[in-house]
C-alpha cells in the first residue's frame, strides 16, 4: 500500500524549507532525538532498538554454526535480513519481502560488509568446513520515516553488543554466552539526506519522505571514508549536490558514532 | 529423555526458577506505546516480550473479505528472527498460522463487530523474545492493545496457562517446564461472566488433574486482567 | 470459500435442539454410522479408510529413513500433514493449506504425539544418524462435518496398519513390507462436541458445524486420561460445559476405540 | 542399466503379471461415490486407484477468468503423497502441471460448453494408489464423474496406454514396464467418431510400432468405454 | 494472458488454407526460414540462438557437479528448464512458470532424453557420487508460434557447442574450457503440425496457432525412429491424420537435422 | 584473501585486460531488434550481453496499480541462467529486485509519464550473459528499447561505473575487477541538464577518490550517450 499525502501539505512543507525552516522546528541538519539501547534481549546473542524521533527500529543478532563460502574458506558468513512488518506502520503489508524491504536490507548489509567492519576471518571456526553464520535481523517497530539510518545504527549497536554463546560437543548452547565478543574493528553509520525542491534535509521525518523527490544515503567509516552509497527517490541529484552531501555525511557520521 | 531435560522440576516446594507451584512469573503491561498504531501495548511476562498493534476499523483489502453486517477481525501472530534460541525463518510456519486463528477466535466474542459492517480490525502481534507463553502473553497484549485504539469491546480477554511438571500443576509454565514438563493449558477468559474463549491442551492429564489446571489457568487470568485495568488506567487515567 | 447457511435453518437445527432432537435423529452422545477400512493401499506402509457418516477420511502412512532431531537422537520423527483437498467439497480450495487444514494436522498430530503412542525409540536406526521417519497423512475426499474425530480416528488405524519396508544396502525396498509393525503402544481418540445455543452435541454434521457456536475436541488415551484439547470456533465454553464434555469425552473414547 | 530392472519382460508369451501383451489389466468403475461433489467416480485398474469429482456448472472465481460465450474447464490431477513408493510431496508439481493440462485438452472437445456461459465446471482427479497409466485412469474416472454429475456431453471420453517392451508392443504397462520399459503411448478417444484427443508418447517406436501400439491403444479405449456405460448404468438403471 | 484473434481472421486463415495457402506465401509442408547461431555465450559451456522467422529462442547449457539419482548411480543428470519471459511476448507474465511453459521444457526434455542423445554415463565422475549435471535452459526471446520446433533445435545446437570445464582440486573452473565435448550420440528434432479445420501444415505461424484446432509434435531420431510425441489444443486427430504427421515428420526431420 | 584475486590489477599503466585506467569497454548498440516488443535494444558491452524491451503504454492489470494522473513505469531485471558462471535459479532474488528498482528510479525522470494516465509502460531487461556491470548495460539498453518503442522523453539516459582497483580509479569494471577489486560506483545521467538518476557505491572511497570516480562515470556516461543516439540514427535515419 501507497502513504498518501495531500498536494497542501506537500506545498506546505516545501514552502517553509524555502524559508529555511523544518516543520518540527529542525535545522536542516539535525537529527531528531536520538535514543539507543543496547542488550535488550537475552534470546539473541546481540541486540539493540534504535528511536529516531518515532522511529523505531529493533535488531538481533543471531549466530549460529555453517558452512563458509566456497571462495572464502577462512570467512564467518554475514547476513542481513529486514521485516517491514504491518505492526509498524499501516502502509506495510504482510507477505514476501518486496522491494523497499530488500533495498533497506541489502543498504545496510553495505555498510556493514564494505567498511570491513566485522574481522569475518575471525570467525572461523574449522577452515573451509565450520564458520560462525551471523544473522543482522532489523526488525521495524514503529515507521516515521528515514529507516535506512536507524537500522543501520541498530545494526552495529547490537554488533557491538554481541557476546558468542559457548558451544560444546559441537552443539551451541544459547543459554550460555560467553564473555567474547564479535570482532567488530570499525563503527560504520549511515545519514540519509532526502532533496526537497532544492534543498537538501538530514533524516526525514514521514512528512518530508512523503513529499521528497529524492534521497542520498551515504556510509561512513571511523575514518571518514565512503563505504557504501545509495540513491533513491525518482528525482535527481547534480553532481555538486553530491559531493555536498558526501562532506555533510562524513562530518555528521561523527555526530551519530557517538551514539554506539 | 530429551537432551537437557533437568532431573526434577519442584525442589523444596520451589519451581527451578524459584516460584511457588501457583505463582506467576513477573508481568508487566504498558499501553500506548507505537505512534502509528491505532492501538499498541507492550507486555513483558517473565522472559517474554510482547507488543501487539490494531490498525481499525478500516477498509478491507482484499474487498470480497469484507462482511456486509459486520467487521471482519485479523490477528496476526508472528516470531521475530531473533526471538527464540535458534534464529526462525521469518514468514509463518504452521505454528503462528495455528496460533494466529486461536488468538482471533480468543477475541472476537468481546467485540462489537456489528458496528462497523465492511471493515476490519487488525491485529498484529510480535514476540520480540520468547520464553513459553507467548500465545498467552499475545492475546493478553493484543486485548489492551484493542482497547488502546478505543474498538467497543465487552470486555478485556486476559490469558494464561497452567501446565503439569513433575507430576505437579503449576501455574504459567517458563521455557525448561515448557520443553520439559507432561502439560500445557493455555486459557483465555471473559472475565465479567467467566466464559472461555481459548482453550488448548496437549501433554496428559487425568480428568482431576485438568480440573485443578483449569482453574488455576483462570485465576491466573484473574490476575493478569487487573494488571490489563491498571495499565489501561495508567495511560487514560481515570478512577 | 465460505459455506453459507440460510438463517432459517438455523433457527430449525436450534429450536430442534432446544426439543432434544437433531435433525437426523441422533441422540445427542450419538456418532453417525462408523466404517473403518484398515489395509486399503498397497503403495502405502500403511493404510484405513473411515466413514462417519457422509465423511469421508484416507489417511496413508509412509516410511522414509531420515536424521532424528538433534536433541532427541535416539527417537523416530513423527510428520503429520492433512489436505484438504477441493475434490471434498466445494468450498475448499487448491493452494498452500490454510488455517483450517493446519489446525486440523496439528490437532490429530497432538493427539498421537502426546499420548506416547507410538514409541518412537524403537525407531531409531542409528543414534544420531538414522531413524525411521513416520509420515501420517490425512486427505479428506468428502466433507460431511467432523474432520477431526475421521482424521484421528483414521491416523491410529493407519498406524496400526503400518508394516516396515524391508532395507537393503541402505535402500528402502517399499515393495517388500516385512511382518514387522510400527511400535504403537496406545490407542489415543479425539472425540468432538459442538456447542450450539446451550445444546452440547457430539458429531456435529455439516449443517450443525455450520450453525455452531463453539467445538471442543479432546483427545484421550486407552487409560481414559487426557493427551490433547482444542477448541474451535468464535463462541465461549464455561468451565462447567467443558468439564462435561471432558467426561463425555472420555467416556465416548471407549466407544470409538472399538472401531481400531 | 537402472537398479532394479528385470532381465526379461516376456516370457514364454506372458508378461511379469502373467497377462498377455494385448490384455489389459483388471478394470472396475464405480459411479457416485461421493456426497458433496455433483458427480463423482472411482476407478481401481490393476494397482490404481483414482477417484475423480465434477463440480459444476458454478461460478467463476477469480472473476477475469469467466468467457462470456461458454464454460470454463479445468481440470487438476493430483497424487496423494501415500500413492507412490516414495512419499510425493504435496502440492502441484511440473509433471502433475502437464497432466492436469493434457486432461483438461482430452476431456474439452465432448462437452457442450456453450450452454453454460460465465460457469466453470471442475474436475479434480486424485490418485490414491499409483501403478502406471494413472493419466488413462484419471481421465476415464474424470469423463465419468462429468456424465454423473449431468454434464451434457457428446460422448464419454475412455482412454488406455499402449507400450513397448522387450522389443513388443504390448497393451496397458504396469509399474516394472513402465519404469524399465521402452515406450508409452497414453491414448484417449471419442468413441463415437474415433477422434483421438490425447496423445502423449516418450520412448523409443518405429513407425510400423507406432502405428501397431496406436490401434492397441485404440482398442484398449473401447473396451474402457464399455466398463464406463456399464457403470453409469449400474447408477442410474436403464437398459 | 491469453492472445486474442479476430474471428474475421479466423475465417480468412482458414479459408486461404482451404485453398492450399498460407498468409505468408509457405507450402503446408515449409519452415520459415531458419537461422541456427551456436557459441553465442562465453559463460554458458555451451549455446545456441535458433530463429525460425521471427520467433527467436537462446538455449544455454550449463554444468555442475552433482549427486546422481539413487537408482541410476553412474549416470549423469539431465535438468530441462524453460523461462517464457514477459520480454518476449505481451501475452507472457511473470511468475512461477505456467502450464504451457513447463509443457514446453517437459516435451523438449523428452526428445532430448528418451532419444538418448546425450550418454549421459559417460557424464560419471565418481559412481553413487559425483556426476555431471547437464542444465539445458531455454529462454524465448521473441515469440511468434512454434517454440517447441525452435527450442528444441536449440538445446541440441547449444547440447552439441558444449565444452566440459577444468576441475580442479573439485571446483569447477568455469572460466577455463577443456576441447571436451558432450557426449552427443544422436540429433532428435521435433518437428510440429498445426491441423486447421481439416488441413495440416508444419511450422504454424503465431497467427496460425492462435486460430489452430490442434497441434502434434513429433521427436525423431537419426535413425528416423519416434521417441517423443505430444498432442496440444483442444481440437482432435483421427487416428488417419497422426500416421500421416508421423510419415511427414520423419521427412521433415531429416531436413531441420541439417541446421545442426 | 579470496580465492582467485589477482596479486596486482594494474601492470605498467594497462590494467589485466589490457585497457587504460580511464579506458571503456568495447561498447555496441543495436536498437529495434524483436519483432513482438513495442520497443527493443541489444547492448554488447565487453562480455555483457543485455537485451531490453519496452511494452506501452499499455492497460495496467492488476487495475488498481493504475493512477489517475499518469503512467507507472514498471522494469525487471532478469539474469538468464546460464548469463554466469554458477547458473543462476530462474525467478528474481534480492540482488534483481534491487536493481529493478534503482532502474526503475533511474529511467523514471526523463519519462513524460503525464501524457498516459490509468496505463503502464513496462520494461523489461534480460540479461544473457554477465560480465560486471549489468545494471548499467541494462539502463542503457532500456532507454534505447524506450524510444524505439516511441515513448516521449525528455532525455535517454546513459549508464556507466567508475571504480576502484588495486588502489586506482578506473573507469568501467570488468568482472575479475568487479570481484576482487576495491569500490565500484555506478552512475546513470540525463546529458542535458547533468542530472544523476542512479548513484550507488560499494567499497571504499576517500571523498577525493569518490569525486574523481563520479567525474569518470560522468564522462563515460557521455561516451554511452553518444552510442545510444548513433544506435538510433541506425535505426531511423535522420541527420
Amino acid at each position: 500500500m501507497e502513504e498518501i499525502v495531500s498536494e497542501i501539505k506537500k506545498d506546505y512543507i516545501a514552502s517553509l524549507l524555502d524559508q529555511g525552516k523544518r516543520q518540527d522546528g529542525r535545522g536542516f541538519d539535525d537529527y531528531r532525538e536520538i535514543i539507543v539501547e543496547k542488550g535488550i534481549s537475552n534470546k539473541a546473542e546481540g541486540s539493540a532498538l534504535v528511536r529516531i524521533g518515532d522511529t523505531q527500529v529493533m535488531v538481533g543478532v543471531k549466530l549460529a554454526v555453517g558452512e563458509p563460502f566456497p571462495d572464502m574458506p577462512d570467512s564467518g558468513v554475514l547476513t542481513t535480513n529486514a521485516e517491514l512488518i504491518p505492526l509498524a506502520s499501516p502502509t506495510f503489508e504482510k507477505g514476501p519481502p518486496d522491494e523497499n524491504t530488500i533495498e533497506l536490507a541489502r543498504v545496510v548489509d553495505r555498510g556493514i560488509r564494505e567498511s570491513g567492519c566485522i574481522d569475518l576471518e575471525k570467525l572461523c571456526i574449522a577452515e573451509g568446513e565450520k564458520v560462525w553464520i551471523v544473522f543482522v535481523d532489523i526488525h521495524v517497530l514503529d515507521y516515521d520515516g528515514n529507516l535506512f539510518d536507524a537500522s543501520s545504527l541498530g545494526s552495529i549497536a547490537a554488533l557491538l553488543d554481541t557476546r558468542l554463546p559457548k558451544i560444546e560437543d559441537g552443539r551451541i548452547l544459547y543459554g550460555e554466552k560467553t564473555r567474547k565478543k564479535l570482532p567488530v574493528v570499525d563503527k560504520p553509520v549511515e545519514t540519509t539526506y532526502a532533496k526537497i525542491g532544492n534543498n537538501i534535509i538530514l533524516d526525514p521525518s514521514l512528512d518530508e519522505e512523503l513529499v521528497m523527490d529524492a534521497r542520498l544515503t551515504v556510509a561512513t567509516t571511523e575514518k571518514g571514508e565512503i563505504c557504501a552509497m545509495q540513491k533513491g527517490g525518482a528525482g535527481t541529484y547534480t553532481r555538486e549536490e553530491i559531493l555536498d552531501i558526501v562532506s555533510r555525511s562524513i562530518d555528521k557520521g561523527k555526530e551519530l558514532r557517538k551514539y554506539l | 529423555m530429551k537432551i537437557g531435560q533437568p532431573e526434577k522440576f519442584i525442589i523444596d516446594g520451589k519451581r527451578l526458577d524459584g516460584r511457588k507451584p501457583d505463582e506467576m512469573r513477573e508481568v508487566k503491561i504498558q499501553a500506548g506505546v507505537l505512534k502509528r498504531a491505532d492501538g499498541s501495548a507492550l507486555v513483558e511476562w517473565g522472559g517474554n516480550k510482547v507488543i501487539a498493534a490494531c490498525y481499525g476499523p478500516r477498509e478491507v483489502h482484499p474487498r470480497h473479505l469484507a462482511k456486509s453486517d459486520k467487521a471482519i477481525l485479523r490477528c496476526t501472530y508472528n516470531m521475530a528472527p531473533f526471538s527464540v534460541s535458534d534464529r526462525k525463518r521469518p514468514g509463518p510456519d504452521r505454528r503462528s498460522v495455528e496460533i494466529s486463528k486461536v488468538t482471533r477466535l480468543a477475541l472476537e466474542p468481546v467485540i462489537f463487530t456489528n458496528l462497523y459492517p465492511r471493515t476490519t480490525i487488525d491485529v498484529f502481534i510480535e514476540v520480540l523474545q520468547a520464553n513459553a507463553g507467548t500465545r498467552c502473553t499475545g492475546i493478553t497484549a493484543a486485548s489492551v492493545a484493542l482497547a488502546d485504539a478505543g474498538i467497543p469491546m465487552r470486555d478485556l480477554v486476559p490469558a494464561c496457562a497452567a501446565g503439569k511438571v513433575g507430576g505437579e500443576v503449576v501455574l504459567d509454565l517458563f521455557d525448561i517446564e515448557d520443553n520439559y514438563g507432561e502439560a500445557d493449558l493455555p486459557v483465555a477468559l471473559i472475565p465479567k461472566n467467566n466464559e472461555i474463549t481459548l482453550l488448548q491442551m496437549d501433554g496428559n492429564f487425568t480428568k482431576k488433574e485438568f480440573e485443578k489446571a483449569l482453574d488455576l489457568a483462570i485465576q491466573g487470568c484473574m490476575k493478569i486482567y487487573e494488571l490489563q485495568k491498571g495499565a489501561l488506567r495508567e495511560r487514560y487515567g481515570g478512577e
